[in-house]
């Protein structure tokens, strides 16, 4: 029961090992050392995933939850929790040469990794802040990986802008601490009405701008096009896809454990709506194809929040969609993005040297775009459906902004579509993609895919984990009545 | 009294909250701002640890034997020690930032040095910024092909 | 088990890949061709009428998705494929060895045709909302394949159909989810239960959306800008085909939605000002309006391409003028002209791409005098104008007598004239387009044009067959029309082979016609009686208020066409349309500055701070309200 | 006035931040966890220090997340400034003088064992090893002011910091071999108040001290070297 623990313990163990090897003499250690415990940490994830029966927590330390931190698992955590070596695997910067500053940046990789694990499986508020800050560090360094000068630059406004919802968000810890005396996410769910007051909720507030800063929420997301294309495109692909989705997920679990009013949800749908609105007006200003990408994953984080703020099983079910839909696709689409940095018009003709490349691009698109039979149109369909339901008039305006977002989306698309496969300009050609980016983008695109075909399976899936994730009840016997585990 | 020295501590935090705010969202001075950040910190820090006092209390260490005597809250105490920490790791680094800046643009102005950074980046991607005289600021959703090729050739 | 459908479907499907190995080689296209023949064979032992579901049907979230013909979307399939194989064997011969020597791909071209019939299909035979928008937004973007591959002027349109198309694809999936909502299923026989229970709002929602989205396939008015470049300007056979049938799966989709799912009774609850004016008078004058003014914009074009393109447009407002008229003799109007105008308009197109790959233009004032070059494409394009016309003996006759009847019959004499006005356009441009192309002198550097090759010529001359064919027995397409109407609940029409047969009037094309030739034979016997004499002359001997004219004047009238009229008439062109596009994205320019504006901040903290206060601010407030 | 506008919100986030505060339960906290900790924290952990029982103890993840932060913020240091070698570094910093190099001469041996002397009774008396490794890299680091030319070796301080980490979880781990959570506390508990008790709890710390006191060390030499490089 307790191996899920490995999950985050593997991948710092990891970080801490991998210099080492640098000193030991065998060199192919330090290659191999990151992806294997990553592949471990993935087939442990994925058989407490087929063994999983029921949500269980782990007591670290075996000290009783509300003393102790514990981890919640259920499906949801796990979920996320297995995106996260997967994910990082497939963006797995494994650059050839002994270089110090490789074997650092797979270090921070595997921090990286390590930490987004804790954000999915833990539940005590305090240790998500600590897991949370050491994702932000391990990506200040990540984006500086590539000694871009404006890098620096952009890791510096990002380091800035985050520290500073780090301290709003801690003082919205103390103030929960304040009222409530634990940070027990399952312990604060039963004293919930205690926060359901002016400091509560302005307590939510300062939590959701503090996880906010990582997850691109409206007000804070000022760091995204510079450090997206200022940094390296596997790092931004990283941040983009993975570590964003994890934030969400912190502040989701916040909203349905401790928050679970209207007008929290509210909060979100608002902060959803600009997103969606700033997002993708911005990308259609976009002249190169990074920045085109990070305005776009506002746009797109905009619609998790939309969907994530729909009450009850509907709101979780479309939420873990459209992130996981966005975990696939802008990953891939960053790693595509990797050769093809430029300005949208100096991509005249791209198809005609990598093909693949241009083809994963479009199918992309398509996806992101909602062409039916393909994964992005059952998320989006999943999240106005939910809007159309309940409709209200700022859920119907929310459906409109999303709506009209998409046609905007096509128009920039398009655009580089179109450009890609215009005829070749033979005075300065487009570089051709790397194989590892392309094999990567095309083990997104076989996910996709294999989403489009087994999609009903697939919701079936998460309907019984929604349950489940908003059955506030059920995590509080699970953590609370739990006997010391392990001893 | 005690609603009074609750007060002092509680401005006292409040206060080194929003000057270190304050000093991140106004000053220009890359360096500057790092000392801001160290003082919100030590704000958040403070309000943290202040969640934890108890009137009349000691220290929660026993001391001799386990006697009756009242103590503080360890759980806040031992969240700020992580916390300090933690802002230190990320201070020490923004100040490895500021040092490479500074080698690298050779300021220490926020404003210049994102001027240089978006002047680079904009370079890199062969985009014209937005912001010169001559072209609008909205660009038309259907380009006409001739000035498709014409923007993207202007930086060769 | 696999069923018809499933045979159909399945062998359109194969035919995509196919049609990528195939397309290169002469006997490979006609091969493909063969293909469209087999799926039209297996389509049309489908049979109208309801015919039996596809094997292929999903849960999908909750919701069953499946395939399913009835005697509307059958209707429609059996005019694409038609088109489709018409437009493949156009392009099988020499068009295509030529497309091919001039760096076009016939492998996306061929694969193109072939996934939009596809797409197409499955849109006609859709049975749920579901399989409906996925049908729909898979020709959308099909088509967009086809409108890239023509080149730099092709793009720009074709990325402004897409903008379009997105927008309209939006507005259906927006519908969609509103009438989830509204019925709890999105099945379509359970929404048909449900609409009577519907608030007038949803109601309004529901139609405004759904009929909205399919006017911008439509292409009528205000979503017809897009259109006529669109197509106009894609290769060929791809012209051919977008341009006859593409746009009209807006109509079809308006047929079912808005008639079959809503129905005529539920539609007139939405009323605008009192009972006397609702939905369906407002699309009345949106339809006739499309009818009208691009007509007139097609007359002012030059290339015959875009001319053609903008008539397209314009015959689509007839079709939803006749369909929501709604009585048996509209509405079975405005679908035969489906039919009518898919076959008029591929041939016209048809001849002026022969044109084209003769003498490489479409400019209208660069050709002129052609019949002596090429007197079998004359002949077809002669009788496509006559067609799209709509004077006897050919089809587009017969179908644009119905919708004048009907509006007459139901009172509507402003929209009868309004339509008049709109056949007066019609009949000038086409005349321009006849004229300019093929009358007049022949110039100079058209001295060695050959006639086109059979390849082109046979399925032109084709489908001049069926053009008069079913002009003068409409009885044979108008059994399936009736049938179509049953399927979206309105009365069929009474038909006869010859046409018509109603108490208030009776339309009988066989008479018509015998008298038609009668008349024809009449003038040649007193012609002949009256001594027969005739002179040839050559084509450049002739002469203009009594000056004889040299080959090296320019012939007066094939440049600057009907200058006369076009000088009265020019103040009205105002482009009032394509200012307000371009006014649209002039504010979505200044919109999408400021939000890019947002992220020029000097220091991206101060955005958090302000986040922050206006956040907390909120939520405080909510909580002490 | 844009200035203008940030002190206007600055001044609603006071307003905000103090009519939250004034309300709160100050000197009276609920203590829900924290109470229940003070009554088991010393038959559960052994130690006499509560902070420390949960830091290392109720809270030992968290501690593990911030030594992973300090050494995310190490490695991150050193790919930021790691290109640069410490050249002109001599002419920048001129030697110091002979009281300073005395001083710190015998510093080192007293800060050493002061700071060994704090992470080795953290479970015992206020301190542990964050504050003893302050301690110890402060004992590390005053000789290379006195001697600006000589500096700590980067391989050494890099190898204690992979080792001294993976001894944390490595004890951590230990634990999970017998079926327990992770951080279980190994060991016998020992007698309250002994030097040797707490179980693991001491080993943890002195790992802590080390990782700590390593990793400021290496933060400030390269802050210090860059410097040099820099001006």
């Amino acid at each position: 029961m307790t191996e899920v623990t490995l999950a985050v313990v593997l991948p710092l163990l990891g970080a801490f090992v991998l210099p080492l090897t640098r000193h030991t003499g065998v060199r192919w250690l330090a290659a191999v050392i990151g992806p294997a415990l990553l592949a471990a940490c993935a087939l442990l994830l994925f058989a407490a995933w087929s063994a999983f029966d029921a949500p269980y927590t782990i007591a670290l330390g075996g000290f009783a939850p509300p003393l102790g931190i514990a981890f919640y698992i259920d499906r949801l955590a796990l979920l996320f929790a297995l995106a996260v070596p997967l994910a990082t695997l497939a963006l797995w910067p494994a650059e050839a040469g002994a270089d110090e500053s490789v074997g650092r940046r797979q270090s921070l990789t595997l921090l990286l990794a390590g930490a987004l694990s804790g954000l999915a499986l833990s539940g005590d508020l305090f240790n998500l802040y600590v897991f949370y800050e050491l994702a932000a560090v391990a990506s200040y360094g990540l984006i500086v990986g590539n000694g871009n000068s404006p890098a620096y630059v952009a890791a510096f406004r990002y380091l800035m802008i985050s520290a500073l919802g780090s301290v709003v968000g801690l003082i919205g810890i103390a103030l929960i601490y304040f009222k409530t005396g634990t940070l027990n996410l399952a312990h604060l769910s039963t004293l919930s009405e205690q926060l359901a007051d002016p400091q509560g909720l302005a307590a939510f507030a300062m939590l959701v701008i503090g996880f906010g800063v990582k997850a691109e929420i409206f007000p804070v997301n000022g760091w995204v096009p510079e450090v997206y294309s200022a940094a390296g495109k596997r790092v931004a692909a990283l941040l983009a896809g993975l570590a964003s989705k994890l934030a969400v997920l912190v502040i989701v679990r916040v909203l349905l454990l401790v928050f679970p009013y209207d007008e929290t949800r509210q909060l979100l749908l608002v902060l959803g709506i600009f997103g969606v609105a700033v997002g993708e007006l911005a990308a259609w200003q976009a002249r190169d194809l990074p920045r085109m990408l990070a305005w776009s994953s506002i746009g797109q984080l905009g619609v998790v929040f939309v969907a994530f703020s729909l009450p009850g099983t509907a709101g979780v079910i479309a939420g873990v969609t459209v992130a996981m839909h966005h975990l696939v696709v802008k990953s891939a689409l960053f790693l595509l993005a990797d050769r093809w940095d430029k300005a949208i018009t100096r991509l005249r003709g791209a198809a005609s040297t990598s093909h693949l490349g241009a083809a994963l691009f479009v199918l992309f698109s398509l996806s992101l775009l909602g062409l039916p039979p393909l994964p992005g149109f059952w998320s989006k369909f999943l999240v106005l459906g939910g809007l159309a339901a309940s409709a209200s008039p700022l859920q119907l305006l929310a459906m409109g902004v999303i709506l009209t977002g998409t046609v905007i989306e096509g128009a920039y698309l398009l655009r580089v579509i179109v450009m890609l496969y215009a005829g070749p300009d033979t005075a300065t050609p487009v570089p051709r993609q790397r194989r590892g980016n392309l094999l990567s983008a095309s083990l997104f695109a076989l996910v996709l895919l294999a989403a489009a075909v087994l999609v009903d399976p697939l919701w079936q899936g998460i309907e019984a984990l929604a349950d489940r994730a908003v059955d506030t009840t059920g995590y509080q016997n699970t953590v609370l009545n739990t006997p010391e585990a392990g001893r | 009294m005690s609603a009074a020295i609750g007060l002092v501590f509680f401005i006292g935090a409040i206060s080194l909250c929003v000057i270190g705010i304050a000093g991140i969202v106004l000053s220009r001075h890359l360096f500057r701002m790092v000392l801001a950040l160290a003082i919100a910190e030590a704000g958040a820090n403070l309000l943290l640890v202040l969640s934890g006092y108890r009137w009349d209390a000691v220290a929660p260490i026993v001391t001799g034997s386990l006697s009756g005597q009242a103590m503080v809250d360890p759980v806040p105490q031992a969240m700020v020690l992580t916390a300090i920490v933690i802002g230190v790791g990320v201070q020490a680094l923004a100040l490895s930032l500021v040092i490479r800046i500074r080698q690298r643009y050779g300021t220490l102005d926020m404003q210049e040095a994102r001027q240089r950074m978006q002047d680079e980046l904009d370079n890199d991607a062969g985009v014209t910024p937005p912001r010169s005289q001559e072209r609008p600021a909205g660009e038309r959703p259907i380009p006409a092909p001739a000035a498709v090729i014409d923007a993207g050739g202007r930086h060769d | 088990m696999i069923g018809a459908l499933d045979a159909l479907l399945l062998l359109a499907l194969l035919a995509v890949p196919l049609s990528g190995l195939l397309a290169t080689s002469r006997p490979g296209r006609w091969l493909l061709v063969a293909g469209y023949v087999a799926q039209f064979s297996l389509l049309a032992a489908l049979g109208s009428g309801t015919a039996p579901a596809s094997a292929l049907t999903f849960d999908l979230l909750g919701n069953t998705v499946g395939w399913r013909f009835d005697s509307l979307g059958w209707f429609f399939a059996m005019v694409t494929v038609g088109a489709a194989g018409f437009a493949a064997a156009y392009a099988s011969g020499e068009w295509g060895d030529a497309h091919h020597a001039n760096g076009g791909s016939l492998r996306w071209l061929y694969g193109g045709l072939q996934i939009n019939v596809l797409a197409m299909l499955l849109l006609l035979s859709s049975s749920d909302f579901i399989s409906l928008f996925i049908g729909w937004e898979l020709t959308s973007w099909s088509g967009l394949i086809l409108m890239l591959l023509g080149g730099s002027e092709a793009i720009r349109a074709a990325l402004r159909y897409i903008v379009y198309a997105i927008a309209g694809g939006m507005a259906v999936f927006a519908g969609m989810l509103v009438t989830h909502a509204a019925a709890g299923s999105l099945q379509f026989d359970v929404v048909q239960g449900a609409v009577a229970s519907m608030s007038s709002g949803q109601l309004w929602a529901i139609a405004l959306l759904f009929i909205a989205g399919f006017s911008v396939k439509m292409g009528t008015m205000p979503f017809h800008l897009w259109q006529a470049p669109a197509y106009a300007f894609s290769p060929g056979p791809a012209s051919a085909f977008l341009g006859s049938i593409s746009a009209r799966m807006g109509l079809f989709a308006i047929a079912l939605v808005a008639f079959k799912l809503i129905g005529v009774s539920q539609l007139d609850r939405l009323s605008i000002v009192t009972d006397r004016f609702d939905l369906r008078d407002l699309l009345a004058w949106v339809a006739v309006f499309t009818a009208i003014l691009p007509t007139f914009v097609a007359m002012r074009q030059n290339d015959a391409r875009l001319l053609l393109g903008w008539h397209g447009v314009g015959q689509g407002g007839y079709m939803l003028l006749g369909l929501v008229i709604a009585d048996e003799l509209g509405s079975a109007g405005g679908l035969l002209h489906v039919f009518n105008h898919a076959t008029y308009q591929a041939i016209l197109l048809m001849a002026v791409f022969a044109v084209i790959h003769r003498t490489g233009t479409a400019d209208l004032n660069r050709l002129g005098g052609l019949v002596a070059r090429m007197p079998l494409s004359f002949l077809a394009m002669l009788i496509g104008i006559i067609g799209l016309a709509g004077l006897p003996p050919m089809n587009g006759f017969v179908s644009k007598w119905m919708i004048y009847r009907a509006l007459i019959l139901d009172g509507q004499p402003l929209l009868f004239v309004a339509t008049v006005v709109s056949t007066l356009g019609t009949v000038l441009s086409v005349y321009k387009l006849l004229h300019n192309t093929f009358l007049g002198q022949l110039r100079l550097e058209h001295e060695s044009v050959r006639e086109a090759p059979w390849s082109m010529t046979v399925p032109m001359l084709l489908l001049c067959v069926v053009v008069f064919v079913t002009g003068v027995a409409p009885g044979l397409v108008l059994q399936y029309v009736a049938a179509a109407q049953q399927a979206i609940g309105l009365e069929p029409v009474a038909f006869i082979l010859g046409g018509i047969e109603a108490d208030s009037g009776s339309l009988d094309m066989l008479w018509i016609t015998a008298i038609l030739f009668a008349g024809f034979g009449i003038g040649a016997v007193l012609f002949y009686l009256m001594g027969g004499r005739s002179k040839r002359v050559h084509q450049l001997d002739n002469y203009a208020g009594g000056h004889f004219l040299t080959a090296d004047v320019q012939y007066q009238y094939s440049d600057n066409f009907y200058a006369g009229l076009m000088h009265r008439i020019k103040p009205w062109y105002r482009d009032t349309f394509a200012w307000a596009e371009s006014a649209l994205v002039s504010v979505l320019g200044v919109v999408s500055s400021a939000a890019r504006g947002f992220f020029d901040q000097a220091n991206p903290a101060s955005w958090a701070l302000i986040g922050t206060t206006v956040v907390m601010t909120w939520m405080m407030w909510h909580a002490l309200a | 006035m844009r200035d203008l506008a940030t002190l206007l919100f600055l001044g609603g986030l006071i307003f905000l931040l103090a009519a939250i505060t004034g309300s709160l339960p100050f000197g009276h906290p609920p203590m829900l966890v924290g109470q229940a900790i003070q009554q088991v924290a010393a038959p559960e952990v052994g130690a006499t220090n509560f902070v420390t029982a949960v830091v290392l103890g109720y809270r030992g993840l968290d501690t593990l997340g911030e030594l992973s932060i300090l050494f995310a913020a190490a490695t991150a240091g050193g790919l930021v400034l790691g290109g640069v070698k410490s050249r002109g570094r001599a002419k920048a910093a001129p030697a110091a003088g002979f009281i300073l190099r005395a001083g710190a001469d015998v510093l080192f041996p007293l800060l050493l064992i002061a700071g060994l002397y704090v992470v080795i009774h953290g479970h015992l008396t206020p301190g542990g090893g964050f504050q003893g490794g302050v301690i110890l890299a402060a004992a590390f680091f005053l000789p290379l002011l006195a001697r600006p030319h000589e500096s700590l070796s980067h391989t050494w301080l890099s190898v204690i910091e992979g080792l001294v980490g993976a001894a944390f979880i490595a004890l951590g781990l230990v634990a999970m071999f017998d079926g327990a959570a992770f951080l279980t506390p190994l060991f016998d508990k020992g007698v309250l108040g002994e030097l040797v008790s707490s179980g693991s709890l001491p080993l943890l710390y002195l790992a802590v001290g080390l990782k700590v006191g390593a990793e400021l060390a290496s933060l400030l030499m390269r802050l210090a070297q860059d410097d040099g490089a820099a001006s």
